[in-house]
């Protein structure tokens, strides 16, 4: 019997998947599945002495904790800035809108020098904040502030759609139902707008664990201090230790991964909540 | 598309005026702060010595060769990329078929994989040490260390970026005009051109400027993988690092101002293109 | 060129949404699929067009197997519930489509393509818009695009997907009536999908009911409304009360307890009676027609009759008044069966 | 639109034709600090070649950390001869690939290794917290800049260095492990190469003294961000650093550049070689060269590390393996 319940109205499947399925296995599958082998050349003891030892211990602290720190200050400002973006109007608003992508655009070395010199101590503003008592190049701050500026874009994007979309009325409604602006604002705006910041954070967090070249010149680069796992693993890299440097970038991957299914399984549930919200 | 503008002029959605000022000023501040402040810093720093001193850095010849090279990487890595964009989502928005969740996830897994490990896999695979590596050092193919290999380490980051600009707008879009077009008697190719192009022209464009963008600027996957040969396998981003760390602050600064111009011009591409969709996406009747 | 569906099965996935459907569509005809909607009737439509292809069933063309035709090669046109039409063409250029995409032998020569498309933008009257984009016109108007444009490439089969469900009440009705009219000219087999009754009986030579994936009946608007063959015929055609044996046996003369007599609010009177168990509850002027609900104690829901105003003048009803049930017209149904009249 | 897109094709193929086409190449691979030094050398000898043999000749530079040069060059960089910060890191370059045999130190004059260096110490103008010697390093409020040795090759010269002034003052490893404990206590940043470390130290303005390589502390004092802000304090004792060169064999033979190669090392050794080392703050061999530029280069005692660890093998496994002394000692954050 022909399978004839496989055909697709419309052309092009055959060579769309075999595009898309051949491309995937050369680029990406083989690529990683050389990671995984290699890091299943270790035995489960050396597995975990790699990614266990303190040096990588600690730098799993620096890297999550700057991501997670960077993340929870765009968690505030980048769906505050998408807000004023979306319902004020204000000369340059425009400008402002176009600038939120700059961290996009901007190449991370770039970001990195710049960042690190504004910072560094000998520079007027990084000498400011030191006479404050806050040093922020060449520590765990300038790591954080390279950070934010990375994810920026992350929360502002994905929360500005939303907001732009949501109805009036129930803003509307509230104001009839004798709530205040900031009551409107808190109880009723921001609940709307809690899948999308949370599905930005999420993607803002996977960048940054990964995040290189804006972090390192910025860093210090001290092992337990300031140094983050992806400079760990070229650390290990330059040092032979291939299979180290691997199950260390086994870790990586699979926080990213799980960051990254948290935010599918979180578009799917909103997707879900929303359709069910409007039958 | 039913874009709810806020009613500008409902009271019940004006804000007080404290609230307003307050939250404007926070949100411009922290722009200034994080935005403004860095890229008007890149050039400042680039012309603190004077116009000539930022001519002669860029105008250099691992400069220029660094130039070439990033464009170079570009040119072969973000048109593969469309190919495969285009080809990605016509796959995932017009067909149901097993694994297609899979398939989702596995197209935006270069987003979850850090740049270093981009680069790493690579080396893993075509590395002396590697898979590929006794193989292709008999038969004399360069890959790591040479232009195929930052090529490869490019195309791998920038994977992603044209099919998830297209993936959402051409599920928006639906299929009907490409059924209508069927239908009518076009065969696949003209189904394409005629109808599908001209409909995700824009978003395909947006996509590739977002693409491109990020080739140029590739960093740590690129240091894993180039060798750092002055003149040969130095991308901008590179020689901009090597330059940083030979005393030539002004000079990687000029070449970084050179890259900031690139990622300007990126944002005003994009926000034209943005605006062109949106313009579009306006007009078309309420499905 | 008649249409024969055999025994087509679909499912989404595991889901299934057409199981078993036969239907045969004469040349010429105009035949409705009426049903509520995820009843399965525009996939059936999409079949008979070559968008989806059933798991399992036969499509034939004037007795030609065209199960495995493609699309493309069926020739028919379509006629989609949003038009999709092309944005970025001109009306004219979206008519000429069909035309400009043929074979090259085949394609008609300039002039010859401008005369054809003319003709048919004058047909949907729609001659002076030939330059405008799709986003400059009105519902109504793009739906006449969308028509056009199936047309030019003569197709001899037209299948319509809800043709005026995206339009506003008044436009629906004018656009159904002339086409109609176009369909009474050009005599073109033609399909269509409707969730709504109304407009499937003023439209349609005859109607298919459907209900989850099967046909439940297929007859023209009369027999559809007079002989409903099945309990959701008659429920998805309208109002209708539904009287178990206590209430029908004295005037249906049947006294079976699985008896159940269909009848519509127009075949239904209250008469005034003391013990006639039911009580009106309220009585509405709608203008035309008078509605008046009553209760019966053994009903969950109210039983409705309409009667023109002419008639209710002289019956005096007003709620809190106990009355009688009569039926002027009614249907049984034994479960799932119609009970022919002996 | 399309125009565009022809444009950069044909350019990028332009370019790429431009990369392909080149006459005679070396591939120099290096390590961080010797820049400049090559950037010269280079210059000089692909003059000298071109009159000895009229062949154009173009040579590539790639520099870095010294041990990530190394991997690199076994991963697959081809290198046509490697000039690198210590003998181990070439050494690897045998264990990992056989590239060049193991032998290759007696290839050449001087253990392979033409120029040499020692560690002295940069500190801020006017030498405020007043660092004469080694000892003045571990005092509490002293701020001390060093590459990471595990991945620098000139960081581990400073930390054998340490640790051999402290052996032969203090007597014993014992005594050595708890004095360069203490001065690592003193490492507010642990940059990854020899030049990161400089531009922690001059750029930046971190820490009040610089281990560095003599050439790396003139270079900074000539070049560095602040001319003039410097100082150099040599110690009473240091290590003799011997950076080492060899032609990678495996390469050259594959090339077909061994002439060339070995010419280039070679003239490393001429008196033009010497000179261009000297002038790029190197310590000469040659005698003469020496003489001349005795201004620059203080005499100072050098011990060398087959005197005290026994060479680089044994340092390194005793020392900077992992689960070595490095990493027992080195508790960094704890203050």
């Amino acid at each position: 019997m022909r399978p004839r319940w496989r055909r697709q109205a419309l052309p092009g499947f055959g060579l769309t998947f075999g595009v898309c399925a051949s491309y995937l296995f050369l680029i990406v599958l083989i690529p990683l599945a050389a990671l995984a082998l290699k890091s299943a050349t270790l035995g489960p003891a050396e597995f975990w002495n790699a990614v266990a030892s303190p040096r990588a211990l600690a730098s799993y602290r620096v890297t999550f904790g700057c991501a997670a720190l960077a993340g929870l200050v765009n968690l505030v400002l980048g769906p505050l800035l998408a807000f004023v973006l979306v319902r004020y109007r204000f000369p340059g608003r425009k400008l402002v809108d176009a600038l939120v992508d700059l961290p996009f655009a901007l190449p991370t070395a770039v970001a990195g020098i710049t960042l690190t010199k504004l910072y560094a101590p000998n520079e007027p503003l990084g000498a400011w904040l030191a006479s404050l008592g806050w040093k922020v190049a060449y520590t765990p701050s300038g790591i954080t502030v390279a950070l934010i500026f990375v994810s920026l874009p992350f929360l502002v994007r994905s929360v500005q759609p939303v907001l732009e979309q949501l109805d009036p009325d129930i803003e509307e409604a509230a104001a009839t139902l004798g709530a205040g602006r900031l009551t409107t604002l808190w109880r009723v705006v921001l609940p709307a707008l809690w899948p999308a910041i949370l599905a930005g954070f999420a993607l803002a967090f996977a960048r940054a664990i990964g995040e290189y070249g804006s972090v390192i010149f910025i860093a210090g680069n001290m092992p337990m201090v300031s140094e983050i796992a992806p400079l760990l693993i070229t650390g290990k890299l330059d040092q032979h230790d291939y299979a180290g440097a691997t199950a260390i970038a086994v870790v990586l991957l699979v926080t990213s991964f799980v960051a990254l299914i948290a935010i599918n399984l979180l578009q799917l549930w909103t997707v879900r909540r929303r359709s069910a919200d409007t039958r | 598309m039913s874009a709810h503008l806020p009613r500008k002029s409902s009271v019940a959605l004006r804000d007080p005026r404290w609230l307003r000022w307050s939250l404007l000023a926070i949100a411009l501040a922290f722009v200034a702060l994080f935005l403004v402040l860095p890229l008007l810093a890149v050039f400042g720093y680039a012309f603190e010595k004077g116009l000539d001193v930022w001519r002669a850095a860029v105008v250099d010849e691992e400069a220029r060769a660094a130039i070439r090279l990033t464009l170079l990487v570009a040119a072969i890595a973000v048109p593969l990329n469309t190919v495969f964009g285009v080809a990605a989502a016509w796959l995932v928005t017009r067909y149901s078929f097993r694994g297609k969740g899979l398939l989702v996830s596995l197209i935006d897994l270069p987003f979850a994989v850090s740049p270093v490990i981009a680069g790493l896999i690579y080396v893993l695979l075509f590395g002396k040490q590697g898979w590929l590596g006794p193989w292709l050092a008999d038969h004399d193919v360069k890959i790591i260390f040479a232009v195929p290999g930052i090529v490869l380490a490019t195309t791998f980051v920038t994977f992603p970026f044209v099919a998830r600009e297209l993936i959402p707008l051409m599920q928006a879009q639906g299929g009907d005009e490409e059924r209508a077009a069927i239908t009518l008697g076009a065969s696949g190719w003209s189904m394409f051109w005629r109808v599908t192009l001209p409909k995700i022209g824009w978003g395909l464009l947006y996509g590739v400027i977002l693409c491109n963008a990020r080739a140029i600027g590739e960093f740590g996957a690129v240091s894993v993988v180039s060798g750092h040969i002055r003149g040969l396998t130095n991308t901008m981003p590179l020689h901009i690092e090597v330059l940083y760390n030979e005393y030539q602050r002004t000079a990687a600064f000029a070449v970084a101002s050179l890259l900031a111009l690139f990622a300007l011009l990126t944002l005003v591409l994009k926000q034209i293109v943005g605006w062109r969709m949106r313009r579009i996406a306006a007009t078309e009747p309420d499905a | 060129m008649s249409i024969d569906v055999a025994d087509i099965h679909y499912a989404y996935g595991s889901a299934p949404a057409l199981r078993g459907i036969d239907l045969s569509i004469e040349s010429g005809e105009l035949l409705a699929l009426l049903g509520p909607s995820g009843c399965g009737k525009t996939t059936l439509l999409r079949i008979v067009a070559g968008l989806e292809f059933p798991q399992r069933g036969r499509v034939a063309f004037n007795g030609r197997d065209v199960t495995d035709v493609s699309a493309r090669q069926r020739h028919v046109g379509f006629v989609f519930q949003h038009y999709a039409l092309f944005n970025h063409l001109s009306v004219f250029e979206n008519v000429a489509f069909g035309l400009r995409v043929r074979r090259w032998r085949l394609r008609p020569k300039r002039d010859e393509l401008q005369r054809k498309v003319r003709d048919l933008l004058d047909l949907v009257q729609l001659g002076d818009f030939a330059h405008r984009l799709p986003a400059q016109l009105s519902g109504g108007q793009r739906q006449r695009v969308a028509l056009a444009r199936a047309l030019a490439v003569e197709p001899e089969i037209l299948l319509l997907d809800e043709p005026f469900g995206a339009l506003d009440a008044r436009v629906r009705g004018d656009l159904r009536r002339w086409l109609r009219g176009l369909h009474d000219r050009i005599h073109v087999t033609s399909v269509f999908v409707t969730h709504d009754q109304e407009e499937a009986f003023e439209l349609a030579d005859r109607i298919a009911v459907m209900n989850q994936g099967r046909i439940e009946q297929l007859a023209d608007p009369q027999t559809l409304y007079t002989q409903p063959a099945s309990p959701f015929v008659c429920r998805f055609l309208g109002e209708v009360n539904e009287l178990p044996v206590a209430l029908h046996a004295r005037w249906s003369g049947h006294d079976e307890a699985d008896v159940t007599a269909f009848v519509r609010p127009h075949d239904l009177d209250f008469v005034p009676a003391a013990a006639g168990g039911a009580r009106i509850e309220s009585v509405r002027d709608l203008g035309p027609t008078v509605r008046i609900e009553a209760r019966h104690p053994a009903l969950s829901a109210p039983l409705v009759a309409i009667h023109e105003r002419g008639r209710f003048g002289g019956s005096g009803l007003a709620a809190g008044q106990a009355v009688a049930i009569e039926a002027r017209r009614w249907v049984l149904f034994r479960g799932e069966q119609a009970v022919t009249e002996a | 639109m399309r125009r565009t897109i022809a444009a950069v094709f044909a350019s990028a193929l332009f370019a790429l034709g431009g990369l392909a086409h080149a006459d005679t190449t070396l591939l120099n691979v290096s390590y961080d600090p010797t820049r400049e030094l090559y950037r010269e050398f280079n210059a000089a000898f692909a003059a000298e070649w071109k009159q000895q043999s009229g062949e154009d000749l173009k040579i590539n530079q790639s520099h870095g950390g010294s041990g990530k040069q190394s991997r690199s060059v076994i991963d697959g960089l081809e290198a046509d001869v490697v000039t690198l910060a210590l003998a181990y890191d070439i050494d690897a370059l045998h264990e990992h690939g056989d590239l060049v045999p193991a032998d290759w130190q007696k290839r050449l004059p001087d253990n392979s290794a033409p120029y040499t260096s020692t560690v002295v110490f940069l500190v801020r103008k006017g030498n405020p917290k007043g660092i004469k010697d080694w000892d003045d390093l571990v005092k509490p409020d002293v701020g001390v800049i060093t590459p990471n040795p595990k991945t620098s090759g000139g960081a581990r010269w400073n930390y054998l260095a340490a640790w051999g002034y402290a052996k032969k003052k203090y007597g014993g490893d014992a005594a050595a492990q708890e004095f360069v404990g203490k001065l690592l206590k003193n490492v507010p940043v642990l940059d990854t190469g020899a030049r990161g470390a400089t531009t922690t130290f001059v750029e930046r303005g971190q820490g009040d003294v610089l281990l560095a390589w003599e050439n790396e502390a003139l270079l900074a004092l000539a070049e560095g961000g602040g001319k003039g802000q410097f100082e150099i304090v040599v110690p009473s004792i240091s290590i003799l650093a011997e950076p080492p060169v060899t032609v990678v064999d495996k390469v050259v033979d594959k090339r077909g550049t061994r002439k060339v190669a070995e010419a280039y090392l070679k003239y490393l050794y001429s008196p033009q070689g010497q000179e261009i080392a000297a002038k790029n703050h190197y310590r000469p061999r040659d005698a003469a060269v020496a003489a001349k530029y005795a201004s620059t280069f203080p005499k100072v005692p050098l011990f060398t590390i087959d005197e005290v660890f026994g060479g680089w093998q044994n340092a390194q496994k005793t020392h900077f393996a992992d689960g070595g002394t490095f990493d027992k000692i080195y508790v960094p954050g704890a203050k």
